[in-house]
């Protein structure tokens, strides 16, 4: 249906984590909510990789929600961040997506500003011949775009409008902080650059990241290959807040597995012609094959055998949202690691053999809910907590994602 | 020549737009590169692709898991194809280019532009003097994928 | 416009039939109640025929307004039905339009479905290697999709989520009844399936058919070759709760005719070469040349000639709706009626010589009341009632659908 | 050949574009089949068309409908056309299949990718010589159609 | 972002003419409150020149607003316009943009109306062979579309349904009416007509064409061929009401002129191959190069050099509008005046070297403040009235926009 | 000469959808007509274009506008053009006809049927026999131009 069928009714919420209504990814007023109380509220946002802007005047813009964004590097060197709007009538001050610059100027006017977004000129501020001209009184400093508050972490630049959430690290909690620093543990090199648009509520999508309990029933491919099964060891964990999560899966027992048989996801008579391909370098001192981690609300790293990505998502309404892909190696990958990485990136993407369906699931979802406002989801795998677990087979850290959600929503 | 480059590219796109998947690595060599990317990142040089082999058997596969693991909903694709630029030839490589365009039709029916860029090719005459391809990269002019990229470009 | 252009004030009602206030095509809040009172209501949907479905685990998917459902053939031969939505967290169950399935599988955590929609199984119930899976009082039985009260008539599906609304039978009426099954009095077989997407309002098309007034005016092919005029014998039946309604034009008089002289509907210049398609078979020991018939909210079956078929509206949003026709012939057609029938298919259809208007003319109302949503249509003609009449200038079937649709809004 | 035939099509969907409705029955021979259906009806075997017709007469009452009779809003065609596929020769008929590519604007100047999809042909040359199709099926991807179909594809 | 994505608050409004709240160029409530308010409301809309339809029966769709509108020439020769709506169920009365018609007949039921938009008669209003027909009380005089005022003012058409707003000319007032016919003086004739279909609101629009402040710091086409510069002689004046507007460069002095120097906007490397096209020829006998003129609310008329232009300003929704484009020539243009008008036809319109950028630029700024609705613009240069002045370093023309609208809105 | 036709299409339109622009100009002869106009216009016998361009010198200074002096948003062109149709010679100009379709992309990403329409060309071979446009008229089906018309069609 084109169009919300159903009088929406934000704000009734079932008792504890394991019921989500299904209004959440379909009302409107839900959305312009996220939009002031979580992405300009108390929450990190991830804007841009600090490789990005190596150098000061280096800019790349972005958007938080749907607030548009610019980080730059100062003269200084420090990263800064602000709204992408001038101050003058609110023209986008940059219109490409990075460049280096020795300031920002505006085109429609020809305001200035400086690296930081500071208001630095006015055109024909003293008018023109004696004539026009901005009053006296005008005071420049007085007016600009928002600023933001920016932290870099691994490598990473997030931003936000909050003074009171708390720093990076503390949002995100010790025990994913280990997990992040496991992979950006050295300097990274971007090796591709997609979006994906998918038909669904942002929040649909970052349940599924979060989600241990899919990967293998939908990824036929993971579980044919045994690149994870719910049977291998790992688990997840989620920060306190519910803010941050990380799941991993260690490296398949050779022993058969019967726990799958007779399911759709698992095909025995699959073989690869060229099984090359899952021959992974091992790269990290342990014997993790998979990592998925996500800091709320809109960032995920991935690890998957070589396949290493950024993930952003930007919600575009309520059934439509992007996910900008960025495909990383490190600085130094060896020749074998690198082609490796080349060929692993048939495994994650757009067009990845155990993540294509996570592309159309989040439609499947909203097409299925559309007259089901008023029911709800069942979030109970694996209790009713969202608590980290030794195994996979919960939904745990998506209830920590509706434990985030709720808090800096006041539902 | 011409022709019959033309003709490749046709039954190539013609393999895809009717579902004959299995067909389709049989128009690439057994040694050969296909990437699909899209122009930023070609014009970056950014390596990595949408999808990558870098030989026929990694077609199959796809092909494979496209019928036995993944799932997507049903949809077509249509090809419309421009005429294909020769270039020069080198060391028995030919290179051409040819733009494309390519219209994806869902199960209910809507349609929608999907993808629209050029076929940098490399191609030479197998054993039996058939045109096959040596390398494709498909470069979109977008970066942006609409939900998923199922089958090949 | 691209959006609704005036303050809306659904719920004032002009006193009678006879006027139609054009914000009932505009408002979204109305088309959200038309989901959950009409829709979702006491009103009998169609949602496919019974041979799309003949054998135990054959399923076809539709909608009912915007909710997506599973219709199938049980076990026991039984034709269930159930919303299409998974009680997990709300995927579609089924993504074809149709098949053949032992059971059920969501492909998103693999939770399975029996053929009547009830929940069979939970994927890793018991959790693995004694951790995760769902807590103990978990209760299978509680959970599913919701199910409908399905009728068959005539071989025709339909179902309803109501337990109010009377049988079947009774909804539509004795007399449009016996119209019914004048057409579907045997087997019939699919030659044709297409979608016709329409940029109006669902109504604006449900009273097109209804509208006896406007045939023999807007399609002037009607009306040169004599296919139906007002001149001609025959009327419109109306049920006596408006849900129903039949319009039937007797074989053309062979008698000159000036009441349409001057018309630009009345061309008489206008000759066939080949005009063997005009000769049709004779297949109903009538001389009734033309029937439509409607059940509301949307369901219609055409008789023009020969060339039948069953056509169902899908509200899109409050300017657009879907149309999808099913061309059938019966399915012990012999060849020289089966022949006519394919070239009879000119006259129907989205490119029907008698019917191609009508795919447009809705929309040309949308556009022409796009500011008038305080003002009302006049369905004046053949008085204020919603009776049936020997005649067809009238507006009473049309009324009619007004009488329906505010019994079951409430307004 | 492939360059007549090529040339066939690209005359035939000319008349369509430019509003040059009556040229189009010529391309036909009298005895002929015309059928516009979808991939979805073709696979079912479905033999009901949205427009259909046994002979050229019936494409000249179709025009001629289009003028005199029916009611549409002014629009425009623009056909872009595939490379033709020249198939086998049977008893003088050489089948062919062309994709197409059909882009509907509206007086208002919206456009609208109308209907994608594949020509299967049968053509012949008539008395003059000239090639002919003695029966065209029109194969849409989509099983959709926007408003109404009055221009036939 | 695909929706809004603020709680919008219409009516808060700071003090004064020099802050303008984004939330006007966003919310949808606004623009219902424009429909009725101003486009139905006591404002003058542009409609059509009067050469569209010279003769008796000739006639010319438009919009107002998102109103459909006939505009026709009558029998007595008089320019009459009205809704361009059925009385009967609503459907447009004509489909093409124009013609010559004897009377106007409705496809749908075929009911006639005059000239006038008089309903002229019902078909079959007496029902067939005694039966149908409308009730014998019902008054054809009594129905009809609404009808519009309707002034024409050298050779445009104005209309409006207001019976209040003055005439024309008081509405325009005396000091741009001068400007008006300045340019107006003669029958023109059409050399091209082209829509613009524009990604913003439509004020964003009107307030780049009542921007004297942003042509030469924008265009850098203006700027470096020294067709417009804040240094060059000219000025601004807005009518009392501030409803209308015209801006006026001289000449340029042949001096050199520092006062761009180091912007982006003066490019002094550029040379043109052919400057012949520059070399306009001299139409009015004054030294006015370029004169631009607005009558609130949608109408512009340019004169840049030799290229003339008619613009209609409509809106599409909160962030979309259309711009109808009616390139002109005086109807006894010598050649070589004429051939100078083609060739500067490269100045203007959707391809322009000065325009181009104004119709990207409204969407920048609606972009720029999709998160910014409780953000407002500044608008101060040159004071805070809405004054004319001997200089184009101001906004008092936007000022006096926001005048005028804030007036029609009650804001 | 159709297929040197055809290669000069796609050669111009290369030059177009690569944004090599400084190459567009060498396609026209120094003395030229190019003009984008609409069908309407072109029907009503309207004159003006959106672009009009009555020697190869307003070309080149069109794309050094482009270069030096408008904004617009960074976007691609994608030209899918049809198989052109040879007309009379009249005095050495052969006049040409082909459809066209462009895909605009912007840098977003997002993928819009920009304009679709004919080329109404008339060309001639240049001192180093080589053909080049003596005119191109570009009418568009559709009088709507989206945001701005920035890269010539
Ligand atoms: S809007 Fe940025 S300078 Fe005016
Ligand atoms: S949504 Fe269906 S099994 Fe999880
Ligand atoms: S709507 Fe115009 S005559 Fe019926
Ligand atoms: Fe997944
Ligand atoms: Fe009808
Ligand atoms: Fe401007």
């Amino acid at each position: 249906m084109d169009q919300a069928v159903r009088h929406l009714s934000a704000g009734a919420w079932p008792e504890g984590l394991t019921r989500v209504p299904y209004w959440v990814y379909q009302d409107p007023e839900v959305a312009r909510d996220e939009q002031t109380r979580i992405f300009e509220g108390p929450a990190w946002s991830y804007l841009c990789l600090e490789i990005d802007i190596p150098e000061p005047g280096d800019y790349r813009t972005t958007t938080i929600g749907a607030m548009p964004v610019v980080v730059a590097r100062a003269e200084n060197g420090e990263v800064v961040a602000f709204e992408n709007r001038c101050a003058h009538r609110g023209a986008l001050i940059c219109l490409e997506d990075g460049g280096r610059v020795k300031d920002f100027q505006c085109i429609y006017h020809a305001w200035r500003y400086d690296l930081r977004g500071n208001l630095a000129s006015v055109a024909f501020r003293r008018g023109v011949n004696g004539m026009g001209g901005m009053p006296d009184d005008f005071d420049i400093a007085a007016h600009g775009p928002r600023k933001l508050r920016v932290a870099v972490l691994c490598g990473l630049v997030f931003g936000t409008l909050s003074t009171e959430v708390p720093d990076i690290e503390t949002y995100v909690g010790p025990e994913v902080m280990v997990r992040l620093r496991r992979v950006l543990h050295k300097k990274v090199e971007i090796i591709g650059r997609f979006t994906q648009q998918l038909p669904c509520n942002w929040k649909l999508y970052m349940e599924n990241v979060r989600d241990t309990y899919h990967a293998s029933l939908l990824h036929t491919f993971f579980t044919t290959f045994r690149i994870t099964r719910l049977s291998h060891g790992g688990g997840v964990m989620v920060s306190d807040n519910g803010v941050a999560h990380a799941s991993t899966t260690l490296a398949a027992a050779k022993a058969p597995d019967e726990s799958y048989s007779g399911m759709r996801a698992d095909n025995q008579a699959l073989k690869l012609q060229d099984p090359s391909f899952m021959n992974a370098v091992a790269e990290f001192d342990d014997n993790i094959n998979l990592q998925i981690l996500s800091v709320f609300p809109g960032f995920v790293l991935q690890q998957i055998h070589n396949a290493l990505a950024v993930r952003q998502i930007v919600p575009r309404g309520v059934d439509s949202m992007d996910l900008h892909w960025t495909y990383l190696g490190f600085a130094d990958d060896p020749p074998e690691l690198r082609a490796m990485r080349l060929k692993q990136s048939n495994l994650a993407g757009p067009a990845g053999f155990v993540s294509m369906e996570d592309g159309a699931v989040g439609g499947f979802v909203q097409r299925g809910i559309a007259t089901a406002s008023n029911q709800a989801a069942i979030v109970e795998m694996g209790g009713s907590t969202a608590e980290g677990a030794e195994t996979r087979a919960t939904e745990a850290s998506v209830r920590g994602f509706w434990k985030a959600w709720r808090a800096q929503m006041g539902l | 020549m011409l022709t019959e480059i033309a003709a490749l590219n046709a039954a190539c796109a013609r393999a895809l737009d009717t579902g004959r998947f299995e067909e389709w690595p049989g128009f690439f060599l057994d040694r050969c590169l296909y990437k699909v990317t899209t122009a930023d990142n070609y014009e970056s040089g950014y390596q990595a692709g949408l999808i990558y082999a870098d030989c026929r058997a990694m077609l199959a596969d796809r092909v494979m898991a496209l019928r036995e693991a993944n799932i997507y909903e049903r949809q077509r694709y249509r090809h419309i194809l421009g005429m294909p630029l020769i270039g020069a030839e080198v060391d028995g490589l030919v290179a051409v280019e040819s733009s494309f365009l390519v219209i994806r039709t869902m199960r209910d029916g809507q349609m929608l532009i999907f993808a629209a860029g050029t076929y940098l090719d490399k191609v030479r005459r197998n054993q039996t003097a058939e045109w096959r391809y040596a390398e494709r990269i498909v470069v979109c002019d977008s970066q942006r994928i609409d939900t998923l990229l199922a089958i090949p470009l």
